[in-house]
């Protein structure tokens, strides 16, 4: 039988070896496995490269990790926000190395990690400092950069609500990054609000289908009303 | 001078409003974070335009009331919002392949420099150690429209409409009209053209605060 | 106001012209939009790039195109079916030209289309014939096809239920090739089995956002229990 | 000979008994068209088998009653089914990327020819004007594993087993294992092997309809 529960999250995160590539889902607080994030820099796995969108916007996310010292490089869009001064202290020592990618080329490099996809072209970011270095191509009379497939180790993603197999559906604005990064990872680890029995989700409203989620990790809710993102 | 300058013309709610008026019945809209957004306070009545927000939705709405915030429900800009019926959710790989993708009709950003030619630069200020790129390279090369939302110079009155950018920048060749407090400004192969001053702004008021040729050449007079 | 209604089907597909490139939905008669196709059979346009999964599985489907003599290119990865006869005879006339393409990659030229991809490389279709002459690169030690997209002029989908904006929703494995159809051309006509009114539609059901679909058509559901696809 | 060899060994009924025995608990698998999905209906209580069909669905269930059928759910053949509780619905973009992504843990597939190298031919005879390629390739290149479900010969009693495929392959080096009426074969970096053979079928027989070397190395008897 099927069975995807941990007990807790820090029960889930126990293996993370040192040198992992992990994707964290969130946009800035919103959709932020925030409990699994704590029970990694319980963990302490070092060396980490980390895939995010936004570092620094709140202090609960990624921040947290650099923070602790656990991570070697970080691959985002956003590495800005009230909580990035240890990201910024870090870079000019040089004990972390930053990729900065636009949003968008950093979605869809996910994706195509999910999707077997090894590499595509964009015309995002073409002509720009992000570019610089890329194999470019014309199409259509457009420049376009090769962009690379990211595939992580593991995936640290929220949903609301998953049953026993993993299938999962996201409140709102939540899913953002936690969909695409559910399907880019050897090991997703879902944080859920609820854990219902098979079945009870209606297989139209699925989002995450079960075979991309292999861990799931039930916690509390955020408070009602209780803005994360702004503290 | 700088503040003297910021105060000419069009005060940003008008601004907002003027740009709004250019806005067709129908479109799919994307409002960069800060200025941009007071665009959707000002829709014509009867005009439906449906706001994207590329952390993933359609149908973005006003401000909830104080106490109504939702932590699930954020704009681009990580502020709460509302979501209007027929609004929709999606993911980020969903949202960028619908702004990639050529669908939105047009998107409303800022900037800290554009050029004579539409080149835009907007995501990092020179010499910084993190830029903050987010979604900016994706709207910009995606839209089908790319309009400008911004005061005419920088706070300190230099010129931010240039004949190269001198910032990095976020692409080339991609605006096509620029909002000012001063005016609008087309974004033409025949160069930066001037088609409306705003009330009490001169010409030559414009191009003394831009570093690039301007023409004139004012539309007529929209009912 | 926003209004993508058509009062027909015929109406809908009224201004199409000859050469267009038209995708179409359905996985065999499951999802295919076969009152728009009727109503292209009746309007003529010719010599049309049709791109569309089955050709020959049911006679309502494109079959009907290539028996009225409208098409004269053919995208599609299973061109064999009980009605594929007149399809095998223009063939061998050399009147009508054929591009067999894999079912994924078929889908994935599509999304790329609909998300601003111009190509991809994918592993699926190295070392065989119909990876012949296609560009070819390793990763991962692997051999790969450089693929590119496909984008039309108008696409026909099928859906269940939509809304004024073009908000859709499918109903089971209907769904197939429409979704990712709907993103990919610049013309998106739906035929739907119901129209309702804004906000009916949960937002978190929504499978295709109104943005990506121009006109809607809404026709009759076939009978209860009717199996379309045995014919 | 053909009608002889095969009604020799197991059934196909038999086979596919013998197919399900071997998938893991908890483990997504794609059953082609035709003879594959037989599998399906002999799955040993108590462990849970995701079947995927490439038309967009995870959690596929039994035929339906007579009557039942839905047109809107149907399989990769086109043929109606149901949906287990559990079960979802996407998108063929997103039913391939799940293929392609090394998703799916098994795919079992039929076959016209199979090489000692594990090639595949699957997709169209020799000389057809026509070929019928849905998801084979896709299939192929992205499940973990590739186990094939066939008769060990063709009709006219041709092997299917070959030293290099002669008819149009669907992807090379892809099969893991080889389930036929005759006997169980692991493709190996040390070629082919049999790890089981059918009830009174002998190495030698298997051998015999086989046009590649292959060797004997059984595995012990499963409990």
């Amino acid at each position: 039988m099927i069975e995807k529960k941990f007990e807790s999250a820090v029960q889930a995160v126990s293996d993370m070896q040192d040198g992992a590539t992990l994707l964290v889902g969130g946009f800035g607080g919103s959709g932020l496995p925030s409990h699994l994030v704590a029970a990694l820099a319980e963990q302490g796995a070092k060396d980490l490269t980390v895939v995010s969108n936004n570092i620094g916007a709140v202090s609960d996310g990624v921040a947290a990790l650099i923070s602790n010292n656990q991570v070697s490089k970080i691959i985002c869009s956003f590495p800005v926000g009230p909580h990035a001064d240890d990201l910024v202290e870090r870079l000019q020592k040089g004990t972390i190395e930053l990729e900065i990618v636009p949003q968008g080329t950093l979605a869809e490099r996910i994706r195509a990690g999910g999707a077997g996809i090894p590499a595509f072209y964009t015309p995002t970011g073409a002509h720009t400092e992000l570019g610089e270095g890329k194999e470019t191509r014309e199409f259509n009379g457009r420049l376009h950069l090769l962009e690379q497939a990211i595939v992580g180790d593991y995936a640290f993603i929220k949903a609301s609500k998953a049953d026993r197999w993993g299938n999962l559906v996201y409140r709102k604005t939540m899913r953002n990054f936690n969909p695409v990064m559910a399907t880019a990872a050897k090991i997703t680890i879902a944080e859920v609000n609820e854990i219902v029995k098979i079945g009870e989700i209606d297989p139209e409203e699925i989002v995450t289908p079960s075979v991309f989620v292999q861990r799931l990790v039930q916690v509390e809710a955020h408070e009602e009303g209780k803005v994360l993102v702004h503290e | 001078m700088s503040n003297e300058q910021q105060a000419m013309g069009w005060t940003m709610p008008e601004l907002a409003s003027r740009v709004a008026s250019d806005l067709e019945d129908g479109w799919f809209v994307n409002l960069g974070i800060g200025l941009p957004t007071l665009v959707a306070d000002y829709i014509p009545e009867g005009k439906e335009i449906i706001f994207h927000s590329e952390n993933g939705l359609l149908g973005l709405g006003p401000k909830p009331a104080p106490g109504e915030e939702d932590p699930d429900l954020v704009n681009a800009g990580k502020e709460p919002i509302t979501l209007v019926p027929g609004g929709s959710y999606f993911s980020q790989a969903d949202s960028f392949a619908m702004i990639r993708g050529g669908h939105l009709d047009a998107a409303i950003l800022g900037a800290f420099q554009v050029s004579q030619f539409g080149d835009l630069a907007s995501w990092k200020l020179p010499n910084a150690t993190l830029g903050r790129v987010g979604g900016a390279m994706d709207l910009t090369v995606g839209s089908k429209r790319v309009f400008l939302f911004m005061q005419h110079t920088t706070k300190k009155g230099e010129a931010k409409i240039v004949e190269e950018c001198s910032y990095p920048l976020t692409a080339k060749n991609c605006v096509d009209r620029i909002y000012t407090n001063l005016a609008v400004i087309a974004v033409t192969e025949d160069g930066l053209v001037v088609t409306e001053l705003a009330p009490n702004v001169t010409f030559e008021y414009v191009q003394e605060h831009t570093a690039a040729p301007l023409k004139l050449r004012l539309a007529t007079v929209r009912g």
